[in-house]
């Protein structure tokens, strides 16, 4: 069992744990954090190097280092894993805004129990994007998602008790379709007398999920994701939960968890299910798109950094499930990016507003300014975070942005000459006016937080980031500066993932 | 060609504003700003040698042997691949427009950089603070400038259009503790923003439809007597064929689509080059330092959109619709900016809308281009002016750039009678008026004098509209050198030093660019320019007739601007009390920021989002609120029976007992 | 046949069973309550005694009616003021329970006499013997009880515990 | 005359009638636990009827009896224990009065 290099991703987070509990006292525990989300960075490096690797000597399968062993043999249930450069890009996103994170809460009030918290749901998320066994994928999924109860509950902010239970009941909401949806494709898993499966692979294989069944659990499935990946009307858990959330949990939250959302949907829903895919996906597509453009202009109005930035999460996590109903090989590749690249940019926002509102008190725009002549080495992130966000090239947020374009408006005109409507094509172009909304409340933010003069002179005597703070932005910028700067190496690296048969029947080329 | 230089060019400024953006505050400002400047001088003697090598080697890769000037590419590296077609690649592109960029860039890029490190410190010589800052915003800006010329595709071009955008975004915002500075860069950015959302519609369709970003692929037109001209190999299926084919078929309101692309495409440039309805950031954008406003804001950013139209040229000339398009926006915008600059106040506002008025100009003359006429005369002209523009208004910039930093005000109201004071400042902006005004000799005579031709070929409404526009321009420039120049100079106050011409770090670079204005007409621009490549005289397609009407214009506009403005007299104020309405109107620029304010405050803001955001609160979250308050109500309605009381249960239970057992009972019976 | 002796018993521990069962539950004092209920037990454990069941009688009287009443009358003495009478019920209540008593036995009376043919007479049985019993408690094949056994003893020491923690003087 | 099943069945049912309509009236807990034990053992009661009537060679009914009346005993005192503990604390043995713990 020990001998597949993914089952670490589960391992090393577990004997954090098993470590933490030991710590006698903060700087135990912050070394145990680093050191051990170095390795898991160190980690998601080696299996990246060795998966291209692989690929380079010709490998073609849709999975590498697939394993698996059975722990519940009366319902086949086994813990599987694999990965290919989709959940590869995952691995090292999580790993990156873990160790990103571990710096952000560097002084947060009880940090034992916190660590405990923070590393269990991390171990969920590296368990869920290793697994393809349904079941497996499904129970790691929920152990990201309970953590979350008590991080904000306990350690959150303002109204955090109605936050913590709204986001944990929604999300929880979500899971009982997911549930369903699962067991559903548990049970048309296998082709009649066939022994029945949660492997995803063998699933795809055998791809004998019915057509009738498909158009159920499809929906089922994708709504069930879509709640985490913020979905419009699904997503008014996001506001509140990011605004009470810690710093750390907003990070993993929105970098990370919300991923969960648009990776599931992808590789449940769309992988197992590719027909009801391409019938029923102008529903979601209306969603989607409501919700791309429907965030953007939330974000445009609100006064509190966290909010402004949750509403900028609906609308860009809505453009990834956006880029993913699109069934085409470039939009979903861009989508991937965009996953890759909001993660990191938001974390890096979310972690910018807990340095600044833990310096100021407050999240309200209109009660401060002029940070830039106080806090300028924030100041410059934040600038940097939102050119990001809106688009600037060199940045991750415009070649995600760009990827997804391009591919959904060839979607979009594809479906449009073929006299498909032009549902795909209108909505692309409303995705792209987000570009644009975007910018209005990037800005806006930028110009009333760090420009202007400064509106409360309280504010002078704020000193700017400290070391493990520098770091933990410092980390994120460069992360995104690289996806920015060479993206061609994501992009191939995710688009292999697209090249199987598998993708034949979407029509995608 | 050896990729190195190329690569340097490029290099070099993003190395200083990496440098200088990380390390620049650890050095002192002098230190940051030498290197900027060394670093930029670098880049324009490395252009220049591209150019010269370019134009003058007489290499078969540049120039065919029927003396064809050839696009060539240096290099072009994969960046981000879609399909196997879509490539996004940064390469460098050299061809007659790039090469001239290049020159306009970097010589006007390295007056700026030279010109700052006398302009941004007070007169005590202390060094303006973020003075590294703006040094690597500089050099980042014409890292951005010099990637969007060489571009050799579409979507490259695309990346570099927004790095400039953020570039002017920074350099506007320069002044960041100022609100007026602030808000001025937000405007700027948000407005270009929406423009290049139809740039990137355009580039989509287009893209779609050709399936490649390349200019090369995009502007070889290869129908029959075309393909001569293109030496395209008519056997291999090519890009822009497919448009031909594909787009006979889709129309898409009424225009085939490719007319769409290049609309939407226009529209970027429109915001870029600030067109009307577009334009409205041009003018608030002088809040940034006035060297910035003198390189992005009349010099070179703001052509980005007249080189995107010569760019694609081809393609414009195969759909008459969008040429005639780029024409009439082109035509208005140089009217209306010309209007307003009659009736500004502020002297850095006047060359705002002075500029406006003058990529107009460039607008014009490419939409009115026509192979038939005189082989394209219009392309030619207006990358012509596109050059002598960029030299006089970069002048004219510079120049009000140290009237500002001798006075310390923007108002003519505060200046006149400068002459007497600074003489280097008053010769050097007086030849950037007569460039302007389209006097013989200066360089704006010639280009100016070209467009009017092209435009007298196309149509002869065309021609009247434009020499007027070009006399408004000669009045309005002539007016604000009067006021600045003369009438009777204001009383110094007792212990103020009078205001004096500035370090020789600002006077060179006017020096230079006086000189380049006064001789720049004399190029020979056809033989290096032209819209397919051929070399033509320029003396052949020179018009003495329309030349002759266009200065006599000119020297009649600056007759009235003389009459009226040389002293102080009531002449203009009789002739605003006459036309009030339209006096207010110019002054007001024709309302049209009034215009943009209460779309977005009122109808965006408070119509859009404000309603979204409530409804977002209210109703979608609402409605999940009441999902969670009516599984409460529900509990507590039946959270009684859930009593305690034993006894309650054993009722409860023995009701249904009973009820089981009379049913078995009865049955039994 | 049975001896009349025995119908002679029968009737009697008839009769205490039911006179006593309604006595225990009408009686407004609980401590009378408490002494119909032993007679109640008594009477029950004739029953088992009747039936051939001596060690179940034996263990009937020892713990039911020796250990559990006793129980109840400490507790009685504990929780009330002697002499005192429960309060009167309303008459409502009584009447609607009287009802629902009567219906149950209405209901289960009907269903036992329309089968009442199914059981003849007693019988025949041999004499049990401690040892059988002793056996099929603790014995582990078909019907022998260990198990039971031993959970009910892990039951009582739970009960003896939990007795002791709930009642102890904080 | 024969005593027939149904003879010892009768007054079994009445006594647990009897328990039924004590633990409906009665308000006193410790009258509520009396009505208890007459239903438990009219229950047991019938266990034994039953064994005796049906399957006399065996044992399941008296061993269910033995162990209900080691159950009950049980339960009993700790029922018992629990109320004397109210007692103490409200000084009531009232079941209606006894709500503080409800919810």
């Amino acid at each position: 069992m020990f001998t597949n290099i993914l089952i670490y991703f589960v391992v090393i987070p577990l004997v954090m744990l098993g470590l933490l509990a030991l710590c006698r006292d903060v700087k135990q525990i912050r070394a145990v954090a680093v050191v051990g989300s170095l390795g898991l960075i160190g980690l998601s490096v080696y299996v990246l190097l060795e998966y291209l690797g692989i690929r380079a000597a010709g490998n073609e399968d849709p999975m590498l280092f697939v394993d698996s062993w059975s722990w519940f043999a009366p319902l086949n249930i086994h813990l599987a894993v694999g990965v290919d450069g989709i959940s590869i890009a995952m691995l090292l996103l999580s790993s990156i805004i873990v160790f990103a994170g571990s710096f952000a809460s560097w002084t947060i009030a009880q940090p034992k129990e916190f660590f405990l918290w923070l590393i269990l749901l991390s171990t969920g998320v590296f368990g869920f994007f290793i697994s393809i066994d349904l079941f497996t994928m499904f129970m790691f999924y929920e152990v990201a998602l309970i953590p979350m109860y008590l991080l904000i509950g306990v350690w959150g902010s303002g109204n955090k008790n109605y936050s913590a239970m709204k986001l944990t009941l929604m999300l929880m909401g979500g899971s009982a379709f997911l549930m369903l949806g699962l067991i559903g494709i548990y049970y048309h898993s296998a082709p009649e007398g066939a022994p029945l499966t949660w492997n995803l692979l063998e699933i795809v294989d055998n791809a004998a999920i019915s057509h009738g069944w498909q158009s159920f659990l499809f929906p089922m499935t994708f709504v069930g994701f879509g709640v985490l990946g913020a979905m419009f009307p699904f997503h008014t858990w996001s506001p509140d939960g990011h605004a009470s959330a810690p710093t750390a949990v907003s990070m993993l939250h929105a970098g990370v968890l919300m991923k969960l959302g648009g990776y599931g949907c992808f590789r449940v829903a769309i992988y197992t299910m590719p027909q009801a895919a391409h019938e029923l996906s102008w529903i979601f597509l209306i969603l989607t798109g409501i919700s791309v453009v429907y965030g953007a202009f939330c974000a445009c109005v609100k006064t509190d950094l966290k909010y402004i930035n949750a509403y900028s999460s609906v609308s860009h996590c809505g453009l990834v499930l956006f880029a993913i109903l699109m069934l085409n090989e470039t939009a979903m590749t861009g989508a991937i990016m965009q996953m890759l690249s909001h993660g990191l940019m938001t974390a890096l926002f979310f972690a910018l507003i807990g340095m600044i509102y833990g310096r100021t008190h407050t999240r309200e725009i209109t009660q401060m300014g002029g940070m830039m002549q106080i806090l300028p080495y924030l100041s410059v992130c934040y600038v940097i975070a939102g050119m990001a966000s809106l688009g600037l090239p060199g940045l991750s947020g415009f070649v995600a942005e760009m990827t997804i374009f391009v591919g959904s408006f060839k979607a979009g005109m594809a479906d449009y000459l073929a006299g498909d409507g032009s549902l795909r094509l209108v909505f692309t172009i409303i995705a792209c006016c987000s570009i644009v909304i975007t910018a209005v409340y990037i800005l806006r933010v930028v110009g009333k937080l760090l420009f202007g003069p400064v509106y409360d002179n309280h504010h002078r005597s704020l000193t700017d980031a400290t070391w493990w703070e520098r770091l933990s932005t410092a980390t994120l910028i460069v992360c995104v500066a690289c996806i920015g700067c060479f993206p061609n190496f994501f992009n191939n690296l995710i688009n292999f993932t697209f090249k199987p048969a598998i993708f034949s029947v979407l029509g995608i080329n | 060609m050896s990729a190195t230089i190329p690569v340097l060019i490029l290099a070099i400024p993003l190395f200083m504003f990496i440098f200088l953006g990380l390390a620049g505050k650890k050095m002192s400002h002098l230190l940051a700003g030498i290197l900027g400047t060394l670093g930029m001088g670098t880049v324009l003697v490395l252009a220049y040698y591209t150019a010269f090598h370019y134009f003058f080697s007489g290499d078969p890769a540049f120039i065919s042997e029927a003396g064809e000037r050839l696009q060539y590419i240096v290099f072009n590296q994969t960046w981000l691949q879609f399909t196997d077609r879509l490539v996004i690649s940064l390469g460098f592109f050299l061809d007659p427009i790039s090469a001239m960029m290049l020159v306009v860039i970097t010589t006007i890029s390295f007056m700026v950089h030279l010109y700052s490190l006398g302009y941004m410190r007070d007169h005590h010589g202390v060094f303006e603070k973020g003075f590294q800052r703006f040094y690597a915003f500089l050099s980042l800006f014409s890292f951005s400038m010099l990637g969007l010329v060489v571009a050799t595709n579409i979507f490259q071009m695309y990346i570099f259009w927004e790095l400039v955008g953020a570039s002017s975004y920074l350099l506007i915002g320069f002044y960041y503790t100022k609100n007026s500075a602030v808000s001025a860069s937000k405007k700027a950015f948000i407005v270009t923003r929406f423009a290049d959302l139809g740039f990137l519609i355009g580039i989509l369709v287009l893209s779609f439809y050709t399936g490649t970003f390349d200019f090369t692929s995009l502007t070889s037109v290869p129908v029959e007597g075309m393909a001569n001209v293109y030496h395209v190999d008519l056997s291999t299926p090519n890009a822009v064929l497919g448009v031909f084919q594909s787009s006979a078929a889709p129309m898409f309101m009424g225009a085939s689509v490719l007319t769409w692309a290049l609309v939407l495409i226009f529209m970027g440039g429109m915001g870029k080059s600030a067109m009307m309805p577009l334009h409205i950031w041009l003018p608030d954008a002088m809040e940034g330092p006035t060297p910035v406003s003198a390189l992005i804001h009349a010099a070179t950013m703001v052509v980005a959109g007249v080189y995107l139209v010569a760019r694609l040229f081809p393609l414009y000339l195969m759909e008459e619709t969008s040429l005639v398009i780029v024409t009439v926006v082109g035509a208005i915008t140089a009217f209306y900016a010309a209007m307003v600059a009659c009736a500004q106040i502020d002297i850095k506002r006047v060359l705002a809308f002075s500029t406006i008025s003058q990529i107009a100009f460039m607008m014009v003359s490419l939409g009115v281009a026509r192979p038939e006429f005189h082989e394209g005369l219009g392309y030619m002209a207006s990358m012509f002016h596109l050059f002598t523009h960029a030299m006089f208004k970069a002048l004219l910039f510079l120049g009000a750039g140290a009237l500002i930093h001798a006075i310390g005000s923007n108002d003519y109201t505060a200046m006149h009678g400068l002459r007497k004071y600074m003489p280097v400042t008053h010769w050097t902006f007086l030849i950037g008026c007569l460039a302007i005004a389209g006097i013989i000799p200066f360089s704006g005579f010639f280009s100016k004098d070209e467009i009017l031709s092209a435009c007298g070929n196309y149509s002869p409404l065309v021609y009247v509209w434009m020499s007027m526009v070009a006399g408004l321009t000669a009045f309005y420039m002539f007016r604000l050198y009067y006021l600045i120049f003369w009438w009777k100079e204001h009383k110094i106050p007792e212990g103020h030093h009078a205001p004096h011409d500035q370090a020789w770090t600002m006077s060179l670079p006017l020096i230079i660019l006086a000189l380049i204005s006064c001789v720049a007409g004399f190029i020979p621009f056809g033989k290096f320019v032209s819209w397919n490549g051929e070399p033509y005289d320029f003396m052949a397609h020179f018009d003495w007739g329309v030349a002759s009407i266009s200065l006599l214009v000119a020297v009649l506009a600056i007759i009235l601007a003389t009459v009226m403005y040389r002293k102080e007299n009531s002449l203009p104020e009789k002739f605003k009390n006459a036309l009030p309405a339209l006096w207010d109107w110019c002054h007001h620029r024709f309302y049209w920021d009034e215009l943009y304010m209460f779309i977005t405050h009122k109808i965006i803001f408070n119509g859009i989002c404000r309603p979204l955001a409530w409804f977002d609160r209210h109703i979608i979250d609402g409605t999940m609120d009441s999902f969670a308050i009516l599984t409460n109500k529900a509990s507590e309605l039946i959270r009684p029976l859930q009593s305690g009381q034993v006894q309650m249960y054993v009722w409860i239970y023995i009701i249904g007992a009973l009820l089981l057992g009379g049913v078995t009972v009865l049955c039994l019976i | 046949m049975e001896s009349v002796g025995s119908i002679i018993l029968y009737t009697i521990v008839c009769l205490a069973i039911v006179i006593f069962s309604v006595l225990a539950v009408t009686t407004r004092k609980i401590l009378r309550a408490a002494t119909y209920l032993l007679f109640t037990l008594f009477a029950a454990a004739v029953v088992y005694f009747m039936l051939d069941y001596q060690f179940l009688g034996a263990v009937q009287i020892a713990v039911y009616a020796g250990g559990i009443v006793v129980l109840f009358v400490f507790a009685i003495l504990l929780t009330s003021h002697p002499g005192s009478n429960s309060e009167r019920l309303a008459s409502k209540r009584r009447v609607l329970g009287l009802i629902a008593s009567i219906l149950m036995l209405g209901v289960c009376g009907y269903s036992l006499l329309s089968r009442c043919n199914l059981f003849a007479g007693k019988p025949e049985m041999e004499a049990l013997d401690m040892q059988t019993v002793g056996t099929a408690m603790m014995g582990t094949g078909a019907g022998q009880y260990l198990l039971p056994f031993e959970a009910v003893s892990v039951l009582l020491l739970a009960c003896i515990i939990g007795g002791i923690v709930v009642a102890r003087k904080r | 005359m024969e005593i027939k099943a149904i003879y010892y069945l009768i007054p079994s049912l009445i006594m647990f009638c009897c328990g039924l309509y004590g633990f409906l009236t009665r308000r006193n807990m410790i009258a509520m636990l009396i009505s208890l034990e007459l239903m438990l053992n009219a229950v047991d009661m019938n266990f034994v009827i039953f064994n005796r009537f049906l399957f006399p060679e065996q044992l399941e009914g008296m061993m269910f009896t033995l162990f209900a009346i080691a159950i009950a005993a049980a339960e009993t005192a700790v029922a018992i224990a629990i109320i004397i503990n109210v007692y103490r604390s409200v000084n009531q043995v009232d079941v209606r009065t006894l709500n503080q713990m409800k919810f």
